[in-house]
């Protein structure tokens, strides 16, 4: 199917406009967030967008979307200037965006969800029967099928972001926006959304999609566009161009996709889980009898679909998750639930980089130096007895800002207004550089930019032949291929199987991460 | 016998007790639904209080005291509104100035008006809302046990008590079946999603703002000219806080909020029932202790029964787009 | 970098409010102008009557303390993410507390008694803010609905216990026996006359200084101590809270308990200082203020003493205010502090987004 | 001939227009006003620290006599009064005993007692009610006069008693108070005398709402539901304040303490056009003969005051 990019290649010659941005400039106070950009999409065209974090993607797209008003620039629509002043006008116009973070009632079902802005008449009754059908013919249509009734909370992210498909879709959307779709899928599951997408290109639909993986620009885009720092660097079709001159494009320096590690030299079990059982408030076993080893200096890469039970069990692990099951044993050691404590944990060399930055991770609140002492506020550097230095604390901060090159350098600045990428490297200053016996890494370059993940990446082998056991989970497979020395698969709480990455490929991965493959062994 | 016939007059009680907290409550769920915290409700129900009592004492018609309660609660409503909406201030303490301002209005203008420190001339006849018996109330009465229920609890209630009942049944009707009910219970939740359908934040938090002043003004209007005869500086004596405890009691659903309201309508009339009689065993109790006992019970409740109480996600938080 | 944020503070504190406030006396004189008295002069009268004599700034700073006390105490639950409205509650415990210092150890000396008497009223407070803390934390119950049931719990253990237990036999009024003079807190009036200077009899005390205190105190434990980082994260970031071991639920009960202390100290000012015994109602709402001063000073102790000293203005001149225009109502206090808390507590933006705007421009002409 | 006189009220927490002893001190100096055409300065406290404020404010600018309206008023006044010893104090309803000071107290029990005799009389049902503001030692001194008042008309009579709340609330919650009236009817209560304050209103409201018969408190509350209410348990605050202004003014006004009872008539039940049909001349000649007996020492009425126990 992704190889069937012909028909597009042919009408290429008289190609009509779908959608053109000329000069759009946009600034969050301080942020300059888009440069005059310009931006034109063919119809019935797959577009890629490329860019570093922070680089403007998602501001330029919400402005086409209507969701932010450009300070200035013009936006055209099937060749004729509209104003769009808010996603109503801009559903009007056919145009239909996933957001990069979605944009859903969680604790209502998928039709309100769907049918929320699109009642059709004041009693829902009336409208819900339409949408039903709707539905059931976009299942029939796309494979997009959905419990109608189904508490969207609930459901697994995939399940999620198809809702905000159909959601487009049921508008009628002629032009669908979709901001870092495949961050949340599976190689699979993601084939899957390419393989719908271009059906959708060939009806006529015209798709923009932004990602940060150059492997999909490449397999799925007709042309791509590259962004920096706010401003449209460049314009290509994709055939005549290649992923290492796209990464230069976007980070402005040549960057080496794949990181170059010596073989590991692994010691002694730093970290080992038995039968471990994780069970979430309504008491179903989210890790169901996890065991696993974990030996200094080796990478131990945990693949999974999210919401497997990867992160519970990481968390579990940390001490932040009570055990219904099982032991775990330090350096050999079984710990005690008392032991367990994240902070008793932490003093004694497990440290742990969490999935989710902003919810855990940090405080945005706080200011960055404040954030990158989080979970060692009670250190003696940090200030004797009850009270805090407050000069330690901010030269500290600014030690690590420095070593791990954060921008901007400024430790007195709210964590929240540093960009993506940049309060993914205060996390990892202040638990890497405490040279940890055994390091839990959850997500560690989600929505992080090729650049940042270099060094991230680069960081995280070091810390392996420093003899340091690392757990890494992750949902990118390229990362789990690229780092781990030994891969285990996680599929419903349980573990599916476990590979060397040089006996293994993608497919197989995902046929294990499916939970196919343990039952045909 | 004697027993029925009192806790029939307990639960009697315990009805016109209810009704204003009731308003109030469905108040504070439409707001609350919509994302707008409101702790202005005590407020809003003086000020309703007050109008509806200078109305109608002007006019001499409980409708249009009525009238101009509701009108008076919701120019409170439309400050909090465009404190909490417009100008993204923080809910809480706009809540605490429109209390503090229907108390001190109230009581400025009623003196001004009437010179007697803030209470308006006593209401008589068509000013008040007097009790309708339902049809059928006094043939009923024979039948045993249901028969009293009917006559003395459901039956011999002023309109507005009616009029509560049914706000409940269409609160409950409207949040769960229609378009605008959906886009309240989505817009407190998440109000980026409603807007990123193409449906404004603003518009329908406005709404249900107003919806809670219309509400608050009948319950208002109930206090002065159904269960009072007039306002009295300070009358509402708290009830739209312990209406913001039935309403998470309810946890935030317009039936239960019914339950909620009666429950601790209920506790009243039996604490006052309770006075003075000695208790076996114990013997007579302190007053005070009587009179704490529906607060005690509601902390008791709370912390045995309900659990916690998750209120609408974006409930209090401003929608801002712009970091 | 450091400067703009500087004076953004700077503004933000104190330009802000002002203009807020400059606002809700605009409206409160057209208020003023309908019952049919004349504006400038009631303006001229209140800021006279709160500044202009010795007396006036007596009952102002007097009025302030309270203000402090239970600003703070609303500011401390704020910083771990609850909202006490228990601060009437809490600092009619901490009267009784501290009455039963007073009225038990009487035979202490002095330089002993006041000190027991004010931790009897920190004491007091915190206890009666640990149940509704424990509450939320260990059962999840609302801290808004459980402090406001403790209020009406607290006022009617009060009225049993003075007309019952404590009360001054043969008293009409519900009250102790006046304490001990051991018990007595220096009034500002007294202690200047003892290094000569003569000031107008006035309640202002030494609690003033206490309030102060507790003022750096608040600061120092919020943004400089290990539990006051425990206290903010658990406050902005409950999950980062438990990533980082901080144990949530006993960070929330210690926090509701310094915040009913704080509260409870009200008592010190109130009950021990100004009425040398406990009675009724001395509350006197003071703990519902207290949330708008938490909330206008933007729960930072150097925004609490600017608001308590505003509102400590609003009551003095306005009872000046009352005094010399019988048509001026007490009412009409209440009627400008809600307009003051409207403007400088929620209409905020009216005037904060031009100022900002205003710096902006500032900043980018200097460079 | 009189002296010019500055004279001066505070109120009260409860206010200038209580519909209870505030209002008959306020009733009193407009009645003064009129006869002697002198104004007077008056002003209604908002907290407690406000007392010793508005008595000193006012003995500064010369103000004399000061009425002090209220039981609480007592400390503030002992020591105003000592730091001007040459302005007249009067306080009303509790003594301090300072060489400038008048202390008036009222014997409510003996009016309340009064008011007691004529619910027995009158009620069929021989239960009758109490509702009371807020359960401290003045209201209950009430009560306990009430009583006495039902118990001798009546033996078997009995008393049905509220307090309202334990919070300022209480003297101003006029729904409460309906309740509270209602719910004694419901137990079978006929006529229910309230002390109260604006709560009363309530109280009076449900009862003449539901046929029954309420009694007014402090001052003459007749007019409010005319023919529904028995009668007023008069509190003579306003003669106090009359004939303490006037002292004053004719240079006759004396320190030391003034109890005023029935034989002063400083307390009694009040008898016009609005309840003349209830009270049948049996129930006046036993209430009259009563008031005698009382003031003749025949009918000893018990204060709860003196040793805060009722019999
Ligand atoms: N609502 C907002 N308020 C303030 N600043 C914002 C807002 N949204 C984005 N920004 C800032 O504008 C810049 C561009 O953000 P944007 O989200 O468009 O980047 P992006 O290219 O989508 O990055 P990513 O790949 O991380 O999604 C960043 O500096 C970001 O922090
Ligand atoms: N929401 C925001 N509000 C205010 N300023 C912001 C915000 N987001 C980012 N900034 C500022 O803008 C700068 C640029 O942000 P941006 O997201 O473009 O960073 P970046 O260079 O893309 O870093 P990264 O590639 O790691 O995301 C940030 O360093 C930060 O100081
Ligand atoms: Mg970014
Ligand atoms: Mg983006």
């Amino acid at each position: 199917m992704t190889s069937n990019v012909s028909p597009v290649s042919l009408d290429r010659a008289t190609p009509p406009l779908a959608i053109e941005l000329v000069g759009i400039d946009k600034r969050f106070g301080d942020v300059h967030a888009n440069k005059g950009v310009d931006l034109t999409v063919r119809k019935g065209s797959i577009h890629g967008i490329v860019g570093e974090n922070g680089a403007g993607k998602s501001t330029l797209m919400s402005i086409l979307y209507g969701f932010y008003e450009a300070d200035r620039g013009e936006i055209r629509v099937g060749g004729v200037a509209r104003r769009i002043r808010s996603p109503g006008e801009a559903i009007a116009a056919g145009i239909g965006m996933v957001h990069q973070h979605f944009m859903l009632v969680e604790p209502l079902s998928v039709i309100d969800n769907v049918m929320l802005g699109a009642e059709g008449g004041p009693r829902l009754a009336a409208g819900a029967r339409q949408v039903r059908a709707r539905l059931a013919q976009l299942a029939a249509d796309y494979g997009l099928a959905l419990d109608p009734d189904a508490i969207v909370g609930d459901l697994p992210v995939g399940l999620q972001q198809r809702v905000e498909i159909v959601k487009a879709l049921v508008r009628g959307a002629d032009v669908l926006v979709l901001d870092e779709p495949t961050a949340v899928l599976t190689p699979d599951e993601a084939d899957g959304l390419f393989r719908l997408l271009r059906i959708l290109a060939d009806e006529g639909k015209t798709v923009i999609l932004i990602t940060h993986k150059l492997r999909e620009i490449m397999a799925i885009t007709d042309r791509v566009s590259v962004m920096r720092r706010g401003e449209m660097v460049a314009t290509l079709d994709t055939a005549a161009t290649s992923p290492a001159q796209l990464a230069e494009l976007m980070v402005g320096r040549r960057v080496l996709l794949r990181v170059e590690k010596a073989p590991a030299a692994p010691g002694p079990v730093v970290l080992a889980a038995e039968n471990v059982v994780v069970r979430d408030a309504r008491g179903t076993a989210r890790v169901d009898g996890v065991s696993l080893t974990i030996r200094a200096g080796e990478i131990v890469g945990i693949a999974g679909i999210a919401g497997n039970g990867q992160s519970e069990l990481l968390e579990a692990l940390a001490g932040m998750r009570p055990l219904a099951g099982g032991t775990v044993a330090l350096e050999g050691r079984a710990l005690s639930p008392a032991e367990r404590d994240p902070a008793a944990l932490r003093r004694r060399g497990l440290l742990h980089v969490p999935e989710d930055r902003m919810r855990t991770g940090l405080v945005p609140a706080f200011e960055a130096c404040e954030s990158a002492m989080l979970g060692f506020q009670d250190e003696r550097r940090y200030g004797a007895g009850a009270l805090l230095d407050r000069g330690a604390i901010v030269s500290d901060a600014l030690e690590r800002m420095e070593a791990y090159d954060v921008r901007p350098r400024a430790p007195l600045l709210k964590t929240s207004k540093f960009s993506g990428g940049n309060q993914q490297k205060i996390v990892l200053a202040r638990e890497i550089e405490r040279g940890p016996k055994v390091l839990l890494v959850g997500q560690p370059t989600r929505g992080v930019d090729i650049g940042a993940i270099e060094f991230i990446h680069r960081r995280l082998v070091a810390l392996r032949d420093q003899g340091v056991g690392v757990l890494l989970v992750s949902v990118e497979l390229e990362e789990i291929m690229a780092l781990a020395d030994r891969i285990l698969v996680m599929c419903g709480g349980r573990i599916t199987g476990e590979r060397l990455p040089g006996e293994t490929d993608e497919r197989d991965l995902g046929l294990l991460m499916a939970g196919v493959a343990e039952r045909a062994a | 016998m004697e027993e029925l016939s009192a806790a029939i007059a307990v639960f009697d009680s315990g009805v016109r007790l209810s009704v204003p907290l009731l308003f109030a409550c469905l108040a504070g769920l439409w707001s609350e639904r919509s994302g707008v915290v409101d702790i202005g409700l005590e407020g809003k129900l003086l000020a309703a209080a007050f109008a509806a009592a200078a109305a109608a004492h002007a006019t001499g018609s409980a409708w249009t005291g009525l009238g101009a309660g509701v009108l008076a609660s919701l120019g409170f409503a439309l400050v909090h509104g465009f404190a909490a909406i417009a100008q993204r201030g923080n809910q809480i303490v706009s809540g605490v100035a429109v209390n503090m301002l229907a108390a001190g209005l109230t009581a400025l203008v009623g003196n001004a008006w009437y010179g007697q420190g803030g209470r308006t001339p006593a209401l008589e006849g068509a000013a008040r809302f007097e009790p309708i018996t339902l049809p059928g109330a006094e043939a009923a009465r024979g039948i045993p046990a249901l028969g009293p229920l009917y006559a003395d609890v459901l039956s011999g209630h002023t309109v507005l008590v009616y009029a509560a009942v049914l706000a409940t049944l269409l609160t409950a009707a409207t949040l769960k079946r229609t378009r605008f009910g959906l886009r309240i219970r989505a817009v407190g939740e998440n109000p980026a999603a409603v807007d990123t359908a193409g449906v404004s934040v603003p518009a329908l938090r406005y709404a249900a703002v107003l919806i809670a002043g219309v509400l608050c003004g009948f319950g208002g209007a109930y206090l002065s000219l159904a269960q009072a005869a007039g306002f009295l500086p300070q009358m509402t004596a708290g009830k739209g806080f312990i209406a913001l405890a039935a309403l998470i009691f309810a946890k935030w659903r317009a039936w239960p909020a019914l339950g909620a309201c009666f429950l601790f309508g209920l506790l009243d009339a039996i604490s006052i029932r309770l006075q003075g009689v000695s208790m076996p065993g114990i013997g007579l109790v302190p007053v005070q202790a009587i009179q704490a006992l529906p607060y005690a019970l509601t902390v008791v409740l709370l912390a045995g029964f309900i659990g916690r109480a998750i209120p609408p996600r974006a409930s209090g938080l401003p929608y801002v787009k712009e970091r | 970098m450091s400067a703009p944020i500087e004076m953004r503070r700077w503004a933000d504190y104190v330009l802000v409010p002002a203009l807020a406030v400059a606002a809700a006396f605009v409206v409160a004189g057209l208020v003023v102008l309908a019952i049919g008295e004349n504006p400038l002069e009631a303006t001229a009268l209140l800021l006279r009557g709160a500044l202009g004599t010795g007396e006036g700034v007596g009952f102002t700073l007097y009025y302030a303390t309270n203000f402090i006390f239970t600003g703070l105490a609303v500011a401390v639950a704020f910083h771990a993410g609850l909202f006490n409205i228990g601060g009437e509650g809490q600092a009619t415990l901490g009267g009784l507390g501290a009455a039963l210092a007073c009225l038990h150890l009487d035979f202490l000396p002095g330089w002993l008694l006041v000190p027991l008497g004010a931790l009897g009223a920190a004491l007091f407070g915190a206890l009666w803010a640990l149940v509704p803390g424990y509450l939320q934390a260990r059962r999840g119950s609302h801290i808004v609905i459980t402090t406001i049931m403790f209020n009406m719990l607290a006022s009617a253990l009060l009225v049993y216990l003075l007309v019952n237990v404590m009360g001054k036999p043969g008293s009409m009024q519900p009250e102790t026996p006046t304490f001990a003079s051991a018990a007595h807190v220096p009034f500002a009036h007294e202690v200047l006359a003892r290094l000569g200077v003569t000031v107008p009899t006035t309640p202002l005390n030494a609690s003033f200084l206490l309030a102060l205190a507790c003022c750096y105190g608040v600061w120092l434990l919020i943004w400089r101590t290990r539990l006051g980082y425990a206290i903010r994260t658990v406050g902005a970031n409950p999950a980062a809270a438990a990533y980082a071991g901080i144990p949530i639920s006993r960070v929330t009960i210690v926090a509701m308990m310094i915040s009913g202390a704080l509260a409870g100290l009200l008592a010190v000012n109130e009950v021990m200082g100004v009425q040398e015994r406990l009675l009724l109602e001395f509350t006197g709402g003071y703990g519902f203020i207290g949330i708008a001063v938490a909330l206008m000073g933007r729960s930072h102790p150097v925004g609490i003493v600017l608001a308590s000293l505003l509102f400590g203005v609003l009551y003095q001149g306005g009872t000046e205010l009352a005094f010399d225009k019988p048509t001026i109502t007490r009412d009409m206090i209440v009627t400008i502090s809600g307009l003051a808390i409207l403007f400088a507590g929620a209409l905020d933006g009216l005037f904060r987004a031009p100022l900002g705007r205003f710096f902006a421009a500032r900043r980018k002409a200097g460079g | 001939q009189g002296q010019a006189v500055k004279p001066a009220i505070v109120y009260d927490l409860g206010g200038k227009f209580d519909k209870s002893f505030n209002e008959g001190v306020y009733t009193g100096a407009e009645q003064f006003k009129k006869d002697a055409g002198v104004e007077y300065r008056d002003f209604e406290i908002q907290n407690d620290a406000q007392r010793e404020q508005a008595l000193r404010r006012f003995a500064r600018d010369g103000y004399s006599p000061i009425v002090a309206v209220g039981f609480s008023q007592a400390s503030a006044v002992e020591k105003v009064a000592k730091e001007f010893p040459n302005a007249k104090f009067t306080i009303i309803d509790m003594v301090v005993d300072a060489p400038n000071v008048q202390s008036i107290v009222f014997k409510e029990h003996e009016g309340s007692f009064l008011v007691g005799l004529l619910a027995a009389k009158a009620s069929k049902t021989g239960k009758v009610g109490f509702v009371g503001g807020m359960d401290i030692p003045l209201i209950r001194k009430f009560a306990c006069g009430y009583v006495q008042g039902v118990k001798y008309a009546n033996p078997q009579g009995e008393v049905l008693q509220n307090m309202t709340g334990t919070t300022g609330a209480a003297w101003t919650d006029p729904v409460k108070g309906g309740e509270l009236a209602k719910a004694q009817i419901d137990r079978g209560a006929d006529v229910i005398y309230h002390a109260a304050g604006g709560t009363g209103i309530g109280v009076l409201r449900a009862a003449a709402d539901a046929g029954k018969l309420g009694i007014g408190v402090d001052s003459n509350q007749n007019m409010l539901h005319p023919g529904k209410v028995l009668t007023s348990m008069l509190k003579r605050v306003d003669v106090a304040t009359v004939d303490s202004f006037k002292a004053a003014k004719d240079g006759t006004w004396k320190p030391g303490v003034t109890v005023l009872g029935l034989k002063e008539n400083g307390v009694g039940w009040a008898l016009d056009d609005n309840n003349r049909s209830l009270i049948t001349p049996d129930m006046k000649s036993a209430a009259d003969k009563a008031a005698a007996d009382i003031v003749s020492g025949a009918i000893q009425v018990h204060d709860y005051m003196a040793d805060q126990k009722c019999p």
